[in-house]
């Protein structure tokens, strides 16, 4: 007991972030190890730095969640020289030599979103709503998106009408670019592809005001409380629900693992540019009105009274 | 005797350690006008900051009784209360707002919630009229020259409870015609029985006005006497400690070719009625000092500036330096071609007010003093900046003292150096002897002899008809832009001057 | 005729065309949809939050301070707001009292600094950027707080009915032709003439013209937002404070000489404070806004707004170094600014563009400004 | 003795107590560990950055100017060398010229505008601010652009062998001694008295200590990092730019007193537009830097940087005003930013209570160096 890990977040003015970092430290604690959390606030060179000092201060293993996932191989290679493990949780640290990667497939999470939207849409008009234009992850859930859209825009089923993405995933910003989307198509959109809550939550405000919310389709990420009880609502279609307690919960047991110089299992390898690391992959699921019980609730990731009585 | 309006005890004020004042008492009763002469920097105005508030109660020793009573001022706003109105000798307007909002900052009139601007207005207009300005009070005071600004500062005093009135300089920036309206406003006020302590530089206005004239030096009190029993002269040598034998101490001189020629200079300000300059041609003669006389307003700098390359408007002018024509489209090229022009406007213009006295004075030849290496050699510079000091009479206690902190005449000798170390063929000096001591004076005067007798050609805009008669070799008298008159020395007389500028009658 | 129009009238004049410029582009560009009454709904609903903050923001500049704080204030406060409506289920009355009156202290508290502890304004403002932003995030865990109460939604996402519009609109183009008139005879009174009249005139019908024109469109959709009357009542006020009461020609003197203002008597310490004071409640405004629009307390909402605020009023014309600059200005600086966005993604242009083509126009409206200014 | 303390001593004075206060309080807190060897090393990486950034700006704002543009600038030119590094294989002393070329060009077109076309810098830089950003979002596709090679890690990542290090120390420590011994010489020869004669040997007695210390420290990790010996470096030519030549010399006078300036012949315009152009060189260096840092080009890097580094100088007691400012100042606040950021994350407070603390921090390191001033 006693091991001491360096949680490191990318951001937590984002409200999933804050679930892990609160889900991650219980688990840890609860095996007896002391976890040291800060946070980068969405920049990556104060990321390095905080994970300087975390080294300095001698923690027995890092867990990253990577504000930039290609730029920590420098500091990391220091970490290994002082014998400290690394997990990358949830984004994949490239270029570095790492132990474990716990995380879904971010890939996968923007399948999920346009498969969703194409059941309920098959055919129609597509309005593409991207996160923050300098974040990594926001173009691998567009590289998903794509992967599924393309076959139906080369059909002709599918249009898409509109291209904008969110400064820094805020909410502000995707309500006027999805006001102005709507006005420029005269609300001919059938569905947009919402790379998260936070900016789901900004569109869907605007089509709420034209009278469209719950007609027009439209997908989330990270099973925010908000955007859970939208969902009942009516007003989203859909979020993509990442295990967070499971992702979390797993993750920790695995960094007091590494910690501890035990053996881990894993159930597959990532090729990180630099290595296979051996990692934990957990599986997105799509979330609809239908399975919130078995899933978010089921979960405990928020409470039935939560969601339904405000 | 009967208890005076105000009283001020052995008063003691210290700027880090360098004392300014050193134990100065004076009186003055009701209605009385009490003049206080000094040079430069002997500590005139830190004597009035003390009495208006500026320096407040507890930074500095001695008392002050007005009325009876104690003053323990804790900043103007308790002095004016009492009736005490200062005007300083730095102007203290606000460029960027109208006439009328400067009169009335800080004493508004109109309720909380609405300014009555037409009760303002037509207080203005009464107030302009008071004080001969025939401006409109919506004018931004950005657009005044400095002398009307001057006036538009004594509107405001005007405008406030006045029991005791100090004007610190006031005239060192108006014409004749505006220091008699001044001097007729002093009087109306003695008539109220308002008092006033007036700061001057200029005797004659000094024993025309007033009752009492207490002379200052070095901080020290030297006397202050009944000023029907003094002289010009008098209290001259109370000033400096000796006696001026003459205060124009003219020196006969070579006066060669002509060296600069001015052509058809133009100069249209957007938006104005009439061209600042209209077609002016003269010319300057080497080792001349050229005297320009005319009335605020009438394009003297204007022109000035047309020939430094510095006219912020549209200006267009031949000149011919030594037989070869000149272009000048900036002050870095009038500088290079020989030509410098020590600024009226000292603050705006001249002072870089938080750097040294000795960087002000390098500022326009740091090149002479840089190496290969793009280093300036501080060694050299450092005497250039003692020799100048020395010159000048700058009164200062180090060159590395920020200029702000300097007695507005040494400031206008410290530009002047700083020019004078360009070594120019031209010098313009335009108002260079504004605000500045009899003793300074005549040091100025001196110089610009030496300087002609070196073969360097002066140009010298003044308002002061004495100094221009005085010291010029030739006169030129302008109005409204165009020039009207020229006049050799001998035998000129302000009148004759006067006449041009004002009646538009070319006498040459 | 010319020759007699003042350099802000100029201003006033080149921001004008700026915008038509931009209308005009936008307008062809998009086949007309830029101009529909729907567009210029919206686009005046995208200005309303940059604009309540501009109008605080352009008295502090003209104080010659600046406010960095106010994008993590407006966060802050549109955080409490949301805080005490979902959370703990407030009248929307007592919401709106509160946010603004903890706006009002957050705001002398910086002002009090400013002002009597005489820390720059840069630097207190910097400090709050970054506490603000932590009480804020310490506040709400990190979470957003929703849905807000359809009380709260009135403010930023409902429209004033037609028949009050209209009046409201006509009240208001009577009002500036009364305002011209009485000034003509009060000049006429004092015996002033005044050769821009023609000027004054032809301003006052452009203004009638523009605000009816504005009014059609906004009737041709569903009426006056209400985030837009808000707005309009503020710039009235503003403008009135700004010329016509002893503080506001106070805060104009202060920006422009602060130590002539001193020496004239004036507590340049108290209006200072009050200056910040004033910013603070129209960031709860902005704030209050903000949350109703987004139906969303959010602990990243107004990231950077401090910039786009300042930059709206330097676009119209305010000057950092104090003692210039107007409401009217600073508005259409939003103006210009969230045309821009507006237009652009409309064109659906890709963001990497629209950033660089944001900062090109910026650079070309105000390089323009200058040099009308310059050859005047 | 203290009475001939000048009052730019005197704020420096202000700034170290401050420093020494930190310090002291870290290390309790922290039972040594903040200034452990490995630590002081990261600290001072972790400052070179904005160090170096600092030192550009302290021109710019003496010079009565601002420059928002430094962050998306380093982001830019931080992509510039990464793409040039990585898709072009470049050899890294190509890749270093042309970055810091293409600085000098940024840096002088900025300038451009602002000094000959009298746009306001602010608004000049906030565009370069949008446009940069769109250029590298543009040029990178908003895909991070890694891995650097091994020779561009050497900027940011290495350490300066031991006897290298040491010796450019002793020099640095000799120059200090025969400085004040040379300055003490010329001042006997022209006879100047200065009182503050012991004072002087005292802060070379001062400064030697502190650089050994200092030395001892890195040596005692890895030796002096890389980075931090390219700062120091800038830092010496930089203040000698400041104090020693003609072109330092009107910088500070133009942001005195521009009119004035202008006046006596100096061409304010081009020297405005090479203060802007040295900045630019600066942010390059500081780009290099983040780059191997990083080890990556990254569409986000370097965002807000700008307001670090205008932080960093104003904590360091430069005037937004212009005229008044000192290289040293900016890079002790520059220090004094990072020494918080790291205190705090090594005490691990969370991140909601850093950002507060770090407000309430810069607030009250400021307002103690107002006070300090206002009682001489
Ligand atoms: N704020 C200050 N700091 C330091 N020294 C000062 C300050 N104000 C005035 N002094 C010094 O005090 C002395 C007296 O200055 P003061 O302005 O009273 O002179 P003055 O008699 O009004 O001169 P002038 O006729 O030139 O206006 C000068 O040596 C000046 O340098
Ligand atoms: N027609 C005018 N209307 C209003 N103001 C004027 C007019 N002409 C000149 N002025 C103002 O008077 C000021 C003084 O003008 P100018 O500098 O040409 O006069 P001057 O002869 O040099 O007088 P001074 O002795 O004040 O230097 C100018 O700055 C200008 O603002
Ligand atoms: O979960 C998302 C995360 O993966 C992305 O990087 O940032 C936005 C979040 O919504
Ligand atoms: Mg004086
Ligand atoms: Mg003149």
């Amino acid at each position: 007991a006693g091991e001491k890990i360096g949680l490191l977040m990318s951001d937590l003015r984002l409200e999933r972030w804050q679930k892990d970092s609160d889900l991650f430290t219980h688990a840890a604690q609860a095996l007896g190890a002391k976890v040291y959390t800060q946070s980068a606030n969405g920049d990556a060179s104060t990321q390095i730095s905080q994970i300087e000092n975390m080294i300095s201060r001698g923690v027995d293993v890092l867990v990253i969640v990577a504000e930039n996932g290609e730029v920590l191989g420098n500091v990391l290679s220091e970490a290994k020289a002082e014998g400290i493990k690394v997990l990358a949780y949830d984004r994949l640290i490239k270029f570095a030599d790492i132990d474990l990667y716990v995380s879904f497939d971010n890939v996968r999470v923007g399948e999920m979103q346009a498969e969703a939207l194409m059941k309920r849409e098959p055919k129609g008009n597509y309005f593409l709503l991207g996160g923050a234009p300098t974040d990594n992850n926001a173009k691998m859930f567009r590289e998903g998106q794509m992967n599924v859209l393309n076959p139906a825009i080369e059909r002709g089923d599918i249009k898409v009408v509109g291209d904008q993405w969110a400064t820094g995933w805020s909410a502000e910003a995707a309500l006027n670019i999805m006001e102005n989307g709507l006005t420029a198509n005269q609300n001919k959109i059938d569905a947009v592809v919402a790379s998260n809550d936070s900016t789901a939550g900004g569109a869907i405000q605007a089509l709420n005001a034209q009278g469209l919310a719950g007609k027009v389709a439209i997908s989330g990420q990270d099973a925010d409380l908000a955007a859970i009880r939208r969902i009942v609502a009516g007003s989203q279609t859909m979020t993509v629900y990442k295990p967070i307690s499971k992702l979390a919960t797993t993750s920790a047991e695995l960094a007091v693992k590494l910690a501890r110089g035990e053996k881990i299992s894993t159930n597959s390898t990532v090729n990180n540019a630099k290595k296979e690391v051996p990692a934990v992959l957990l599986t997105p699921i799509a979330v609809s009105k239908d399975n919130i019980d078995s899933t978010i609730i089921a979960d405990g990731f928020h409470t039935h009274k939560e969601i339904y009585n405000p | 005797m009967k208890q005076p309006l105000l009283d001020m005890r052995n008063i003691v004020k210290s700027f880090s350690g360098v004392r300014a004042l050193n134990g100065v008492s004076i009186t003055l009763g009701d209605g009385e006008v009490l003049s206080l002469c000094g040079e430069n920097g002997s500590g005139k105005s830190t004597l009035m900051k003390v009495l208006s508030g500026v320096w407040p109660y507890g930074s500095y020793d001695g008392e002050i009784y007005f009325q009876g009573q104690q003053v323990k001022a804790s900043g103007i706003r308790d002095t004016e209360t009492l009736g005490i109105v200062i005007i300083h000798q730095e102007l203290a307007l606000v460029k960027e707002l109208s006439v009328m909002e400067n009169i009335f900052l800080g004493n508004e009139l109109g309720s909380f919630a609405s300014l009555n601007d037409a009760m303002m207005h037509s207080r203005t207009r009464e107030l302009l009229a008071q004080v001969k300005l025939n401006i409109s009070p919506d004018t931004l005071v950005r657009e005044l020259g400095v002398g009307q600004q001057q006036l538009v500062e004594i509107a405001k005093a005007l405008n406030k409870n006045v029991k005791l009135l100090i004007l610190d300089e006031p005239t060192s920036s108006l014409t004749n015609n505006e220091i008699d309206i001044l001097l007729g406003i002093v009087n109306g006020l003695k008539e109220q029985g308002i008092a006033c302590v007036y700061i001057s530089h200029k005797l004659d206005e000094v024993l025309a006005l007033s009752d009492w004239v207490a002379v200052i030096r070095d901080g020290n009190h030297i006397a202050t006497k009944a000023a029907a029993t003094l002289t010009q002269n008098d209290i001259i040598s109370m000033m400096v400690g000796r006696q001026l034998d003459e205060l124009f101490p003219r020196e006969s001189h070579q006066i060669g070719e002509v060296i600069l020629q001015v052509n058809h200079a133009h100069a249209i300000q957007a938006g104005a009625s009439r061209p600042q300059v209209d077609d002016v041609s003269f010319s300057l003669c080497k080792g001349e000092i050229l005297g320009i006389a005319g009335l605020i307003g009438s394009g003297r700098t204007e022109l000035m500036q047309c020939i430094y390359g510095c006219y912020a408007g549209q200006y267009r002018a031949t000149l011919e330096l030594a037989g070869k024509p000149l272009q000048i489209r900036s002050q870095r090229a009038a500088l290079k071609a020989g030509i410098a022009m020590v600024p009226e406007d000292r603050k705006r213009h001249g002072i870089v007010p938080i750097m040294g006295v000795g960087r002000n004075i390098t500022l326009s030849i740091l090149d002479r003093y840089t190496s290969l290496w793009g280093a300036i050699d501080e060694d050299k510079e450092s005497h250039d900046v003692h020799d100048s000091i020395a010159r000048l009479k700058v009164k200062t206690a180090t060159s590395e003292l920020a200029i702000k902190n300097l007695s507005g005449g040494n400031q206008q000798k410290a530009i002047i150096a700083r020019f004078l170390l360009t070594n120019p063929k031209i010098l313009i000096l335009d108002e260079p002897t504004r605000g500045i001591d009899v003793g300074a004076k005549y040091e100025i005067y001196k110089l610009m002899f030496a300087l002609v007798k070196e073969g360097v050609s002066i140009i010298m805009v003044s308002s002061e008809l004495p100094e221009v008669i005085g010291i010029s070799d030739r006169v030129l008298v302008m109005h409204e832009g165009q020039l009207k008159g020229e006049f050799g020395y001998q035998g000129l007389t302000q009148e004759k001057i006067m006449n041009c500028a004002i009646n538009d009658t070319a006498l040459a | 005729m010319l020759k007699t129009i003042k350099t802000n009238q100029l201003q006033l004049l080149a921001m004008l065309a700026a915008m038509f410029l931009i209308v005009v582009f936008f307008s062809f560009a998009t086949d007309g949809a830029f101009i529909s009454p729907r567009n210029v709904s919206n686009l005046f609903r995208q200005t309303a939050i940059v604009g309540v903050l501009a109008i605080g923001m352009v008295f502090v500049i003209i104080s010659a301070e600046i406010d960095l704080s106010v994008g993590s204030m407006m966060g802050l406060l549109g955080g409490i707001a949301a805080i005490l409506d979902v959370w703990l289920h407030f009248p929307i009355m007592l919401t709106v009292l509160i946010t603004m009156g903890a706006g009002l202290l957050l705001g002398l508290f910086n002002g009090w600094w400013v002002a009597y502890q005489k820390v720059p304004s840069f630097i207190v403002t910097l400090a709050g950027m970054l506490a603000f932003r932590g009480i804020l995030v310490g506040l709400t865990d990190g979470a957003t707080v929703a849905p807000t109460s359809g009380a709260l939604g009135v403010i930023g996402q409902s429209y004033v009915p037609t028949g009050w519009g209209v009046s409201l609109v006509l009240l208001l183009c009577l009002g500036v032709i009364a305002k011209v008139y009485r000034r003509r005879q009060a000049q006429h009174k004092h015996g002033v003439s005044n050769s821009s009249a023609k000027f004054e005139y032809l301003n006052a019908v452009i203004s009638v013209a523009v605000l009816l024109i504005l009014l059609a469109m906004l009737e041709g959709y569903r009426g006056i937002p209400t985030p837009i009357l808000i707005m309009g009542a503020l710039i009235l006020v503003a403008t009135y404070v700004a010329k016509r009461t002893a503080f506001g020609r106070r805060v104009y003197a202060i920006g422009g000489n602060i130590e002539a203002t001193r020496m004239s008597g004036v507590n340049v310490e108290k209006n200072k404070m009050f200056v910040f004071g004033f910013n603070g409640v129209m960031v709860a405004v902005a704030a209050l806004i903000l949350t109703s629009r987004l139906g969303a307390g959010s602990p990243a909402a107004g990231n950077m707004a401090e910039l786009d605020a300042i930059a709206a009023c330097v676009i119209g014309g305010t000057s950092l170094a104090g003692g210039v600059g107007t409401v009217f200005g600073a508005i259409m600086g939003a103006l210009i600014m969230s045309s821009l966005d507006n237009g652009m993604s409309m064109l659906d242009v890709p963001t990497f563009w629209q950033l660089i083509v944001k900062g090109g126009i910026l650079l070309l409206a105000v390089w323009l400004d200058v040099k009308t200014k310059k050859a005047q």
